[in-house]
C-alpha cells in the first residue's frame, strides 16, 4: 500500500488531487459523473464581493496544448455564493472547499474574505491576487511584491482560516513576490495562474477573444508551471499548491518534486471530465513504477 | 452526459465541404435533437461541438462542415476508427410548445438538429414545414432527407441557383399560418428571424466552448432571465428570452 | 502574384522569414538540405566576447509542443566568429545576415558590437539581453528597462548598423522594456526569447537539465509570443521581429497581424529541417487563402 | 542527411522490452552502421534517436527498447504505417582502424549497431569478436543473429543466467589478443571499457538531443581536441580524444 495522503496548514487531505478555481464550478456537473468526494478537495469558481456576468464572448480559443479563457470572473457574488451555492456544494462534497476569492481592491479582498471566514465548509481562503487592481491603472495585484503582501495583510487581519495566496505567473521574479506574501503572514502560495496570451482570427484579422488577451492553460504551460513552483519552494518555507498544466499522475509526481504539497488540475478537466477521477485512480500505481511508497517523502525532492 | 468511445461507421461528403458521420456506440444520453456532441480530436486541445442530426439506440448522425483544423481531422477519418465523445450536452428543443404547423427553419450548417425535429413532430401527428436556406445550389444538402420524411420543405438560396432566391426569411415573412418555430443558423439569420416571425420559438445558438457541459463558463450569454451558458443552459434559447 | 517582400530598417527581404539564433548554427547544416538563400535572411548563433562551450549537459529537454535548452551561448567567440564563419557563411548565404550578440556585461555588448559592425556582410545587430548580468547578482538585463536601455544605448555609440534589441519573456511588462530601448535608440525590437522552464526527471527526481532550468520554446509558447508582440506593437513605432512558435505560414501570419514586420523560426528548425523552406514555399498560398496580397498590409493589422 | 517517409514493414518483440523493427524507404544516406536515424513521433515534439542496427539499399533495421512515451509510441505501431526519419546521421564507426581481430563490445541497447559492424568487419575478411552484455537471459537478444554472421560471440549477464556471470569489462579483461575495440553502451560500461582494454578504441555516446543533426549545440561533449557535437561530430569517439 502506497499512502497519498497530504497535509495543506493541518487539513488533512485523502490525496493532493484538487481541481483548480474556475475549472470545476461548484462541482456539480462533476458530481454528475463521479462521487467528487475521492478529491483531495476542490477549489471553487473566483467570487468576488459584487455579482459578475463577467467578460464579453468569444471567451475562449485554442492553442497548441491549451487553451486561453477570459471568462472575467464570472460569478453571482459572495453573498449568493455562501447563501446559495455552499449549501449545495455540501450536499455533492464532504470535506472542506477552498474558497477562492478575488478582488480589485484591497478592500474587496477583505471583504470577502471576512464574509467566508464563518463558513465551515471552507478550508482554506485562496486568495487570487492576478486581478488588476482599479486603483493602480490596472496593474494586477499579483506584479509587485507590496500590492501582493498588502492584499495579505488585509485578508490575514480578518480571518482565522490558512489563506494561500494564488499568484499570477506573468512577472519577472516570482520568487520574490512569494517571499513578500510568506512574510505578510501568508500560510500558503498557490501557483500558477494562467499565462497572458492571445491569439488571432486569421479570418477576421483580429484577436479570436472578445477581451484581446485572456489567460492561457493547459499543458503547454507545465514547464513554466514546474520551473517557479521550484523557485518558489527555495525562497519560502511555507506550503505551495502547484498548478498549471497538470494532466497526468506523472504530472503531479513532477509537480511535487519540485516543491508542490498539492496539486491542482485546471483545463484537464474540461477537454477530459473525468481528469481527476483518472489521475487519482491512477496515482498509486505510477508512484510503484517509480518507487515511491509516501507522497510526503517527494515534496521538494529535486532540491536535494 | 456521457462520455464514451464511438466507432465510425459512415464517413461520406454531402456537398464540397460538408460530411456526414454515422457513429456507433452509447447513445443513452442522447435525450433531444438540438443536443450536440463534444468530439475529442488527437493533437488538438478543445473538444468540438457538433450537433446531432438524428440518432437511435446505438447510433448517432452528424453532419459538419470542414472549416479548420479539427473539421478537417474529421473529414480524413476513416471507418472502423474510434473517437473519444461526450453526448447529450445541451438543452435541445421543447417540442410541446410547438403547435400543430410549426416552422423549422435551417440555415447551413444550422440544418442537421431540424432533422430529428422534424422526423419527432411528424411522429407527435404536428405538419411542419422545414425552411432550408444554402448560400447556393451546390452547397445545399439533406433536402430530400427531409422529403422522405413527409414533410413539406422549402428552400431558398443566395443566388437564387435553388428555391426562392434570398433567405429564409423572404419565405417566413410569406407565410402566416404557422403555430411556432425552431431555428438553428448563423446569428445573423436568428436575429432576422426573431425579427420577422410571428409566434414564439426556439433558436439554437453557437459559441466558442471550453468544456461544453457547464464547467467553465467560457460560453455565457446574458438573456433577459439572468445570465445563461449556452452548453448547459442553451443551446437552444426562447425567442423571448433573447438580447440581441 | 502575392508580395512577401518586406524591409527591416531599410533592408530589404524577399520574404519575412529568418531561422532564429541559436537554431541554426551558422546555416552549413540547413545549406546541405535546401538552398538557404530563399531566407529572407538569418541570425547566426548568438556570440559572446571569449569562446563559451556553454553548459553542461543534459541541455535539452521534451515539453508538451516544445522543449527546453540551456545550451548557454556556446561559440567560438567574435574574433573567431568573424575570422572563420563570417567568410564561410557568406559561400551559402549571399544576403545580410544577422549577428546575434550576447554579453555578461554592458562593455562585452559594446566590444562584439562595435568588432561585427565593420562586416558588411551582417545587415543588423540583433542584441540578445536575456543574458545574465554579472554585475547585477545574475538578474539579466531583459529584466529592467534600465539595463536594456543601457545596453542599447551602449551598443548604438558604437555601431552605425541597424540594432535589435532581443527581449525575454520572462518580465512583468514588456512593453515598459520595448519602449526604454526604443527611447534609447534601437532602430527595432526582437522578441520573444525562451521561456525560462523545468522539466524533472521521475526516474532520478531530479531536473532532466544539468542546468536545472532552460529556456522553453516551441509552439507551446505562440500564443505568449502573439501577446507581447501585440503588446510591444502598441508601444512602439520601431519595426518589431516577432517569434516564438511559429511553425507554419498560418503562424507566420498571425504574427504579423499582432504587429511583427518579420518572423523569426526557432525550434521548428531543429524537429522538422524543412521547416522554413516548407514555410516560405506555402506562404503565398496560405496568403490567398486569407485574401492576402500584400504581407505588408497585414502588419499590425488586428489592431486596427 | 536526408529526410524521407519509411513504411513499417515488422515490428516484432524480442525481448519483453526490446523490439525490432524493419523500415522500408529511402536508405541512401545511411553510409555507416553507428550512425542512427531521427523518427518523428506524432504527439511529441522531439526526434528519437536510434541507431542503425542493419541496411540494405531499401530497408533499415532498428532494435530499440520501451522506456517512455516515444518508444512506447513506437511500439504499437503496425505495418504498414509510416514514420517520418531523418536518416545519415552521425559519423558511425570507421572499420579501417579494426586491424584483423577487434573486439565488437555491446551493452543493452548499445548491441544494435554491431550487428552490421560485425557483419561489415567479416565482409572485409576480419575476425570480430562479439561481447554482448546483458542483465539477465530474458532480457539476451540478437545472440544467434551474430552467430548466424559466423562472428564469435561471447556473452556476459549480471546475473549469471546466460554466459559470464558480470559484465563485459570481466570478458575483455581476460583477452589479449585483439587488435582494436569498437564499443556501445551505457556509458559506465564505456568508461570502464576505456579502462581495461589494451588497445586503442572507438566507442559510440548518447546524448539528449535537440536537432540530431548539428544545428543546435544540444548535444555537446568536451573532447581532448575540442567540443564536439554528439550527434554530428559523434556518436562515436576515439577512445584517445575523450575526457571522463
Ligand atoms: C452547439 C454547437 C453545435 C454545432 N453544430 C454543428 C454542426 O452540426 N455542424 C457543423 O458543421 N458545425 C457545428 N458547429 C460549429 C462547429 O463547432 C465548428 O465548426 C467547429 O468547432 C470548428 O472546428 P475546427 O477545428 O474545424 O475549426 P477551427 O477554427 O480550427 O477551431 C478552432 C477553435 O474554435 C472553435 N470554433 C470554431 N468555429 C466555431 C463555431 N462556429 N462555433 C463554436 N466554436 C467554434 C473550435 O471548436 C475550436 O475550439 C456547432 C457549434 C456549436 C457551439
Ligand atoms: C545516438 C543514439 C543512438 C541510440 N540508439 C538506440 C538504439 O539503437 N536502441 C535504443 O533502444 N535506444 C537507443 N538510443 C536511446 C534512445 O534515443 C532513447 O531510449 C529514446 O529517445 C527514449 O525515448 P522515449 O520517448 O521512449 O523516452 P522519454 O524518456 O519519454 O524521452 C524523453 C526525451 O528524452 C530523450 N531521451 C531519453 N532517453 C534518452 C537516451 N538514453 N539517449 C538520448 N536521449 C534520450 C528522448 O529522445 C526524448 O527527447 C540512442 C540514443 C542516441 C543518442
Ligand atoms: C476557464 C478557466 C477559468 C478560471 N477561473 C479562475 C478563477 O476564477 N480564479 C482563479 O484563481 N483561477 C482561475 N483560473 C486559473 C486556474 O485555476 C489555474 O490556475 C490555471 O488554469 C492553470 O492551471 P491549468 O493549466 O491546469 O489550467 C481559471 C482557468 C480557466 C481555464
Ligand atoms: C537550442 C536553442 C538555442 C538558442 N540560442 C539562442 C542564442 O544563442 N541567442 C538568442 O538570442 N536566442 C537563442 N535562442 C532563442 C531563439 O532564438 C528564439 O528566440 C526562441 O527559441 C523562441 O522561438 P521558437 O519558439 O521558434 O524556438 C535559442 C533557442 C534554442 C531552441
Ligand atoms: S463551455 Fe464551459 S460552461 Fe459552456
Ligand atoms: S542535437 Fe543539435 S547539435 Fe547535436
Amino acid at each position: 500500500m502506497v499512502n497519498t495522503k497530504v497535509t495543506l496548514s493541518g487539513i488533512p487531505l485523502d490525496n493532493p488531487i484538487i481541481p483548480a478555481s474556475g475549472t470545476f464550478g461548484y462541482g456539480y456537473e462533476f458530481a454528475e459523473l463521479y462521487d467528487i468526494n475521492m478529491l483531495g478537495s476542490f477549489s471553487f469558481k473566483g467570487t468576488t464581493r459584487e455579482a459578475r456576468f463577467g467578460n464579453p464572448t468569444p471567451r475562449i480559443a485554442e492553442c497548441t496544448g491549451g487553451m486561453i479563457n477570459s471568462v472575467g470572473l464570472q460569478n453571482p457574488g459572495i453573498e449568493k455564493v455562501i447563501r446559495e451555492e455552499l449549501p449545495k456544494m455540501r450536499k455533492v462534497f464532504h470535506k472542506p472547499v477552498i474558497a477562492n476569492i478575488s478582488g480589485f481592491s484591497v478592500e474587496e479582498y477583505a471583504f470577502c474574505s471576512e464574509k467566508i471566514d464563518k463558513e465551515d465548509q471552507v478550508g482554506i481562503i485562496e486568495v487570487n491576487v492576478s486581478c488588476p487592481n482599479v486603483h493602480h491603472g490596472g496593474m494586477s495585484f499579483g506584479t509587485s511584491p507590496e500590492a501582493a503582501a498588502e492584499v495579505t495583510r488585509a485578508v490575514k487581519a480578518v480571518t482565522t482560516k490558512p489563506v494561500y495566496i494564488k499568484l499570477s505567473p506573468n512577472v519577472t521574479d516570482i520568487a520574490a513576490i512569494a517571499k513578500a506574501c510568506e512574510e505578510a503572514g501568508a500560510d500558503g502560495i498557490s501557483l500558477i495562474n494562467t499565462l497572458m496570451g492571445m491569439r488571432i482570427d486569421l479570418k477576421t484579422g483580429k484577436p479570436i477573444i472578445a477581451n484581446k488577451m485572456g489567460g492561457f492553460s493547459g499543458s503547454a504551460i507545465f514547464p513554466v508551471a514546474v520551473r517557479m513552483v521550484y523557485q518558489v519552494y527555495e525562497a519560502v518555507k511555507i506550503p505551495i499548491i502547484g498548478m498549471g498544466g497538470v494532466s497526468s499522475a506523472e504530472d503531479v509526481l513532477e509537480m511535487m518534486l519540485a516543491g508542490a504539497t498539492a496539486v491542482q488540475i485546471g483545463a484537464a478537466n474540461l477537454v477530459e471530465p473525468f481528469a481527476c477521477k483518472n489521475i487519482i485512480e491512477s496515482l498509486p500505481h505510477v508512484m510503484k513504477k517509480y518507487g515511491i511508497t509516501d507522497l510526503n517523502d517527494i515534496i521538494g525532492g529535486a532540491h536535494k | 452526459m456521457k462520455q464514451s468511445r464511438f466507432t465510425i461507421l459512415k464517413n461520406e461528403p454531402l456537398t464540397s465541404t460538408v460530411y456526414r458521420m454515422v457513429l456507433e456506440g452509447d447513445t443513452s444520453a442522447i435525450t433531444k435533437t438540438g443536443q450536440f456532441l463534444n468530439i475529442k480530436i488527437d493533437g488538438l486541445f478543445l473538444r468540438r461541438p457538433i450537433s446531432v442530426c438524428d440518432y437511435d439506440d446505438k447510433t448517432v448522425t452528424i453532419l459538419y462542415k470542414v472549416v479548420g483544423a479539427g473539421t478537417e481531422a474529421m473529414k480524413l477519418m476513416a471507418p472502423p476508427s474510434q473517437l473519444d465523445i461526450l453526448t447529450g450536452l445541451g438543452n435541445g428543443y421543447d417540442t410541446t410548445k410547438s403547435g400543430s404547423c410549426p416552422l423549422l427553419i435551417g440555415g447551413g450548417v444550422g440544418v442537421p438538429p431540424m432533422y430529428r425535429l422534424a422526423k419527432n413532430l411528424l411522429a407527435e401527428g404536428k405538419t411542419p414545414i422545414v425552411i432550408l436556406g444554402f448560400n447556393t445550389k451546390d452547397e445545399a444538402f439533406y433536402i430530400e432527407e427531409f422529403e422522405h420524411l413527409g414533410a413539406k420543405v422549402l428552400v431558398a438560396t443566395s443566388d437564387g441557383s435553388l428555391g426562392t432566391k434570398g433567405f429564409v426569411t423572404d419565405i417566413v415573412s410569406n407565410l402566416s399560418d404557422y403555430t411556432y418555430f425552431y431555428a438553428c443558423g448563423p446569428e445573423p439569420m436568428l436575429k432576422a428571424l426573431s425579427d420577422c416571425t410571428k409566434t414564439s420559438g426556439q433558436l439554437s445558438f453557437e459559441e466558442r466552448m471550453g468544456c461544453g457541459f457547464g464547467a467553465c463558463m467560457g460560453c455565457s450569454c446574458e438573456t433577459k432571465y439572468g445570465s445563461k451558458r449556452i452548453c448547459k443552459d442553451g443551446p437552444v434559447l426562447e425567442k423571448e428570452e433573447i438580447i440581441w
